[in-house]
């Protein structure tokens, strides 16, 4: 049984210009100890994914089951053993931590409120947990501000891990920081992985960060998932037309002045186009790509993707 | 040789609270791309300005010279310096969400600068808006000239401040960090456009950025900036081949876009350790707290760029102690 | 721009901001002035033992004409340094106690409203607007006049008038720190509505309310003024605005008797406003940093 | 067109919002007033002296007074609803034209205040930010400081003292001198004469709060990237000021002025009382203090009818303004 699984789950938000699709008929699942990671451009609604997962949105529809109980269905009461297990590390290390408290008291708050240990062992778990995660013990009585934004960043994750989670979404954790501290931060991760036997959802907008960090990969495009599969097979040989065009568009040094791989912008996620969400952008696209909303298909062990043409790399003769 | 296009030398700018740029020098040739890189704090974004006389008021910047066109900047009375901008060094930044005034219609904003540098009537300014719409890609820019910035997406607002800055043909273009507020496949549209500005309108491009892929793509010369401080220059596919400064290499070997062999279960990446805010009131050269090679001589004065071959200097004496004694060993 | 230098350590926020207080020249000079007027407050009674509104001596005293009656008397011979004492109670008990009230109900109302959203936000700012539509000092009159002129009645007056400017402040604060990532982190680690809305968030919503605070305890004393100057004050009280109310008439010859109340009201309520911006400058160092 | 076409969204926008509102204001103050104990009967009965159970029955039956308050609200409602403000006891007259008699000049009183309040403001405002931290911008702050701590009445006073008793240049009250039978531009220069010191009294405190706000407003805006970019193209430091940086420092500042429009309604009770103006204010006053509920009754909705008119009027300013207001 997978740790997480989610079924055709849908986000949806009332805007002044319509209904806004940030989730739009997603199905996942995590397995105990595996690390997915989830890639894909600004407004294609991976964030939204990650907080829906947690209950800091609510679905519109759809199922996540976590460890074989159907979280959607929990009153907000009943969430409390499931916030242990499952917990969330933020982008922005300089809002993700109270400015007023201490890393004391930001630690120390969760074990107090899911009433873990007296106030010597919750001492005693705050302190293991700030050393484990790289920082002295003297920070202890600092304020956030007095950080830089590494070491706020792994105040986060000791807060993400104090309750002892199971499944941990981190929704760019690296992608605010510089290039020469994202390393310190990503291999914080992976310690903390292996030590606490962790399952990842990594969420970010990078797909180098993502191919180091990821054992099978999700790609989103307007709200849905347009291939998934092994983090190797989706490198060595991408089906759907929007993952080579993510993965060529990577700055790259042996592609010297080398054209953009696709035109156009991406759709507004409250304008969703007909048919495939992608057809407008796509260099391969037909007249079915139009019409029909392709499925997420198999179409080698393990590797899914959503796309009439998957695999082809040029416009196939129309018929 | 020819004069380069733009030739700073010994730059330095100061705030009451600290010196975020030091001695810092590069030149641009006619036609050429060169990146500045660094993370934050590095000090490349004043670097733009402090070019631009843009600097905040409280800023002193001391420099052996800004010469463009071989007329020394810093020495221009501000009217002077003012038909420079916008006219012969144009500059674009980072949010194209907050860079664009939001109640002034694109096609106003664009006319403003034609008006301002080349007296065109607002009627003429208008056509010309359109005309550069169109060179920068603008779908439908006869209805995309009467829109307000809010209405366009990240891409098209960084579209439309292109067009604003080589709307009077500049010499030189200064872009900090263009790109860095867009998605990727956005990114890759906006820097092929840039390119083929460059090379249609033949201007120098000056791209600062904190990515080396974008270096290694785009860029023909890189200067490496860490601490205010220039690190190391070198032909861009030179550097990213063979990157000499210890914080070079540390970057190129912690950034896992480069290789695609490096995966979570195969070992952690490589770290360089601390952070840049070590660098503070260190007399020596700023990356010593993080140097896996310091000297303690490293530690007594900050070391300059010299040249170790044509068109690659470095500032690290140990580096150079040893390149010149393989140097050394080979000739004999 | 990606230019933020790494800054050092720094001691905390709150200490900061006290400092920085504490160096500003006028501020002190304004603490020192409220310091003052307080303590006149308190010792009223010792100062002048007698009751102000009573008849001591010459009617019409110019101010140093009598040495012991330094401000002169007015039309019934009262004495106009007592009744300035003895006013300053009332103009403080009054400002402080409207303020302590109306910020009570703008935080909770505004914290409801901002926190929730949603409908029970519609219907809070429905409210505020009901409030805020009605001009506050007509407002003010008529729950005065209906409720009877006392001092509690006018607290409480002055109170409902103001906690919707309040309300509004706290509700936008809280709008856009909810939206904070630690405040989603927060209800991620399962902390209650009630943790979130008064240990996470206002904390981080005080420096705009302790701002707004000062400056409402301004205005308080300065309704209660212009109440007592309408005939509406505590008929029982002498207070700074009756003084000027009630020496109207004479106003063409014995201005002195406006004048004296006014500068004292002046000046208190400069030296609140002072100390209100004081704060704002301590509080939120970077939109002041030109000043 | 299609910017046409946005203001009216927003202008139907506003008027839909507005509808609640007014009835809550209605219900509100209606029962309010019935709250107080004492009504118009008992005022008129206590100024003829004792009064007999009958004859203060009846008073009130005439009054419409000796029903449920539900029944009164309904029959006010319905009144309302029709247009009349009912009749007022006191007066023996519609309210409606009571109010039409005062309302002018409370108009042009408020009018002219605004005026002053919002060109000194801004004008201070801008002065204080172009100047920052220099001794314009700290001579102002404290001038501005001031004309923000000094009551209406206190200033309207000292006015009169110093312009009319020790000067002799302005009247000290009314809104026209009486019986001088001045025509055309003499008695335009008349009006304006006797306005000047009330509606200067009424302004001084939003020319102080406009200037504080217009100076925060053009500092926030000055550090805004779109004003650097402006720097970037070359353009004089005149032209960015205008084109850049007013514009969009207005933008906070109109939305506010919809805001204090109530708070110079309530000053002008004041104010009117100073200068003896026959006014909107004076007439609540004077209501209030006779129980005289139907004309507070009138003057409070007509008040905050003015007041929204004026809200949707800035609303309008705003959207035209800045283009990203859009229908929520």
């Amino acid at each position: 049984m997978p740790l997480l699984s989610v079924a055709d789950l849908h986000t949806h938000f009332r805007t002044p210009r319509g209904i806004l699709r940030a989730v739009d008929g997603v199905s996942l699942t995590i397995e105990k100890g595996e690390s997915v990671g989830l890639v894909g451009e600004s407004g294609c609604g991976k964030s939204t994914l990650g907080k829906t997962v947690l209950r800091l949105v609510d679905p519109t529809s759809g199922r996540v089951t976590f460890d074989g109980e159907d979280v959607v269905r929990l009153s907000r009461d009943a969430l409390g053993p499931y916030r242990r297990r499952a917990q969330m590390i933020f982008q922005d290390p300089f809002s993700s931590l109270n400015p007023r408290h201490t890393i004391e008291r930001i630690l120390t708050a969760p074990l107090s409120v899911h009433g873990i240990g007296d106030r010597n062992e919750r001492r005693r778990r705050v302190r293991a947990m700030i050393e484990r995660v790289g920082l002295p013990l003297s920070s202890l009585s600092r304020y956030p501000h007095e950080f830089s934004g590494g070491q706020r960043q792994r105040v986060g994750i000791a807060r993400a891990l104090i309750l002892g989670p199971d499944l941990v979404i981190c929704d760019e954790p690296v992608s605010a920081l510089d290039l020469s501290i994202q390393a310190q931060i990503l291999n914080l991760l992976v310690e903390m992985k292996r030590d606490f036997n962790l399952s990842y959802l990594f969420i970010s907008h990078d797909l180098s960060v993502i191919r180091y960090f990821a054992d099978r990969v999700l790609v989103m495009y307007l709200g849905r998932v347009v291939e998934s599969a092994a983090g190797a097979d989706l490198w060595a040989k991408p089906l759907h037309p929007y993952t080579r065009a993510l993965i060529q568009a990577i700055p790259d040094p042996t592609r010297r002045r080398q054209a953009a791989p696709i035109g156009g912008d991406i759709a507004s996620p409250e304008d969703i186009p007909r048919g495939c969400r992608f057809h407008p952008r796509c260099p391969i696209a037909t007249s079915i790509c139009a019409e029909r909303e392709p499925a997420l298909e198999t179409h080698a062990p393990g590797h899914q993707a959503a796309c009439h043409h998957a695999g082809k790399l040029s416009r196939p003769p129309e018929a | 040789m020819t004069a380069p296009l733009l030739d700073v030398s010994n730059l330095t700018i100061r705030f009451p609270t600290g010196t975020p740029v030091a001695d810092l020098g590069f030149a641009v040739g006619e036609g050429e791309t060169v990146a500045v890189v660094g993370e934050s704090g590095s000090g490349k974004s004043l670097t733009a300005l402090a070019i631009m006389r843009l600097l905040p008021r409280t800023a002193r910047t001391t420099s052996g010279g800004i010469r463009f066109q071989g007329r020394d900047l810093l020495a221009l009375p501000e009217p002077e310096m003012r038909r420079v901008r916008g006219r012969k060094i144009a500059m674009i930044f980072q949010e194209p969400m907050t860079s664009l005034n939001p109640v002034l219609t694109i096609g106003k904003q664009i006319a403003e600068v034609l008006r301002l540098h080349e007296g065109l009537s607002s009627e003429a300014a208008r056509k010309r808006s359109i005309q550069l719409l169109d060179l920068v890609r603008v779908a439908d820019p006869h209805l995309r000239v009467d829109d307000f910035p809010h209405r366009l997406s990240g891409g098209m607002r960084q579209r439309a401040m292109i067009a604003m800055a080589v709307a009077c043909g500049p010499k030189l273009l200064i872009a900090d960090e263009p790109t860095t507020a867009l998605d990727v496949t956005i990114q890759a549209q906006v820097l092929d456009l840039l390119d083929r500005l460059r090379r249609e309108l033949g201007m120098a491009l000056v791209l600062i950025t904190h990515d080396l892929g974008i270096v290694g793509q785009w860029a023909d010369r890189v200067v490496v900036m860490y601490a205010g401080r220039g690190a190391e220059e070198a032909d861009a596919t030179r550097l990213l081949d063979d990157p000499l400064h210890p914080y070079t290499r540390g970057l190129l070997a912690a950034s896992p876009r480069l290789d695609a062999r490096l995966h979570y279960t195969a070992g952690p990446l490589r770290e360089i350790p601390g952070s840049i805010a070590s660098a503070l009131g260190e007399p020596g050269c700023p990356f010593v707290p993080r140097c896996p090679m310091a000297l303690p001589t490293c530690r007594t004065k900050p070391p300059p760029l010299e040249e170790i071959r044509p068109g690659r200097l470095i500032a690290c004496p140990p580096t150079l102690a040893l390149e010149r004694a393989d140097a050394a060993a080979v000739g004999r | 721009m990606t230019t933020a230098i790494e800054i050092a350590p720094q001691p905390e926020v709150s200490g900061r901001a006290l400092r920085a207080f504490l160096r500003n020249p006028a501020a002190m000079l304004a603490s020192g002035f409220l310091v003052f007027v307080t303590a006149v407050a308190f010792a009223a009674p010792l100062i002048y033992p007698e009751d102000p509104l009573s008849m001591v001596a010459r009617p019409f005293l110019w101010p140093g004409q009598n040495p012991q009656f330094p401000l002169g008397s007015d039309s019934l011979g009262r004495d106009v340094a007592a009744g300035l004492v003895w006013g300053s109670r009332i103009s403080l008990i009054i400002g402080i106690a409207a303020m302590a009230l109306g910020v009570s109900i703008g935080v909770v109302i505004g914290a409801t409203a901002g926190y929730f959203g949603g409908r029970i936000d519609d219907g809070l700012v429905r409210l505020v607007e009901i409030f805020q539509t009605t001009p506050s000092f007509l407002m003010l009159i008529v729950l005065v006049a209906i409720a009877e002129p006392r001092v509690e009645s006018i607290t409480v007056g002055i109170a409902l008038v103001t906690w919707p400017t309040i309300a509004r402040l706290v509700r936008a604060e809280f709008r856009s720190l909810r939206e904070k990532d630690f405040v989603t982190a927060a209800r991620g680690l399962g902390y209650g509505h009630l943790r979130i809305i008064f240990i996470e968030i206002l904390p981080n919503a005080l420096p705009p309310i302790i701002v707004t605070s000062s400056v409402i305890v301004a205005s308080a004393i300065l309704m209660e003024s212009a109440l007592s100057f309408m005939g509406l004050g505590d008929p029982n009280r002498i207070s700074w605005g009756s003084m000027i109310g009630a020496n109207r008439e004479t106003l063409r010859t014995t201005w002195y008797l406006t004048a004296v109340p006014g500068v004292a009201i002046v000046l208190t309520v400069l030296a609140l406003n002072m100390i209100g911006d004081a704060l704002n400058d301590a509080l939120n160092p970077r939109l002041s940093a030109e000043r | 067109m299609l910017e046409g076409r946005r203001l009216l969204r927003v202008l139907r926008r506003t008027v839909i919002q507005a509808v609640p509102t007014i009835l809550g204001i209605v219900i509100l103050n209606f029962l309010l007033l019935k709250l107080a104990p004492g009504d118009a009967a008992d005022v008129m009965a206590g100024e003829f002296g004792a009064a007999t159970e009958e004859t203060m029955a009846m008073l009130r039956q005439r009054f419409g007074l000796d029903v449920p308050v539900l029944q009164q609200l309904l029959a006010y409602l319905s009144n309302l609803a029709q247009f009349s403000l009912g009749q007022s006891p006191r007066y023996g007259m519609p309210v409606s034209e009571l109010i039409g008699q005062r309302l002018p000049s409370t108009l042009m009183l408020m009018g002219m205040a605004l005026a002053i309040a919002f060109g000194l403001g801004i004008a201070l405002g801008t002065a204080m930010a172009l100047t920052a931290g220099r001794w314009p911008d700290r001579l102002l702050s404290v001038v501005s400081l001031i004309f923000y701590s000094v009551p209406g009445f206190w200033i309207g006073l000292m006015l009169i003292v110093l312009f009319s008793v020790k000067l002799g240049w302005l009247p000290s009250g009314g809104q026209e001198t009486i019986g001088a039978g001045l025509t055309g531009f003499d008695y335009i220069l008349d009006r304006l004469k006797h306005m000047i010191l009330p509606a200067t009294s009424l302004a001084l405190f939003y020319v102080a709060i406009y200037g504080r706000l217009t100076r925060a407003a053009v500092l926030e805006v000055a550090s805004q990237d779109y004003v650097r970019t402006a720097a970037a193209k070359g353009l004089p430091p005149l032209a960015i000021t205008l084109r850049h940086i007013v514009r969009n420092a207005l933008l906070p500042v109109t939305t506010l002025a919809g805001i204090h429009l109530g708070g110079i309604l309530g000053g002008a009770v004041v104010v009117e009382t100073v200068y003896s103006w026959p006014g909107l204010g004076r007439l609540a006053f004077e209501s209030v203090m006779r129980r005289d509920f139907n004309v507070l009754l009138g003057v409070l909705l007509l008040s905050s009818f003015l007041v929204i008119i004026a809200n949707t009027l800035v609303d309008l300013l705003h959207a035209w303004l800045d283009p990203r207001v859009e229908v929520r």
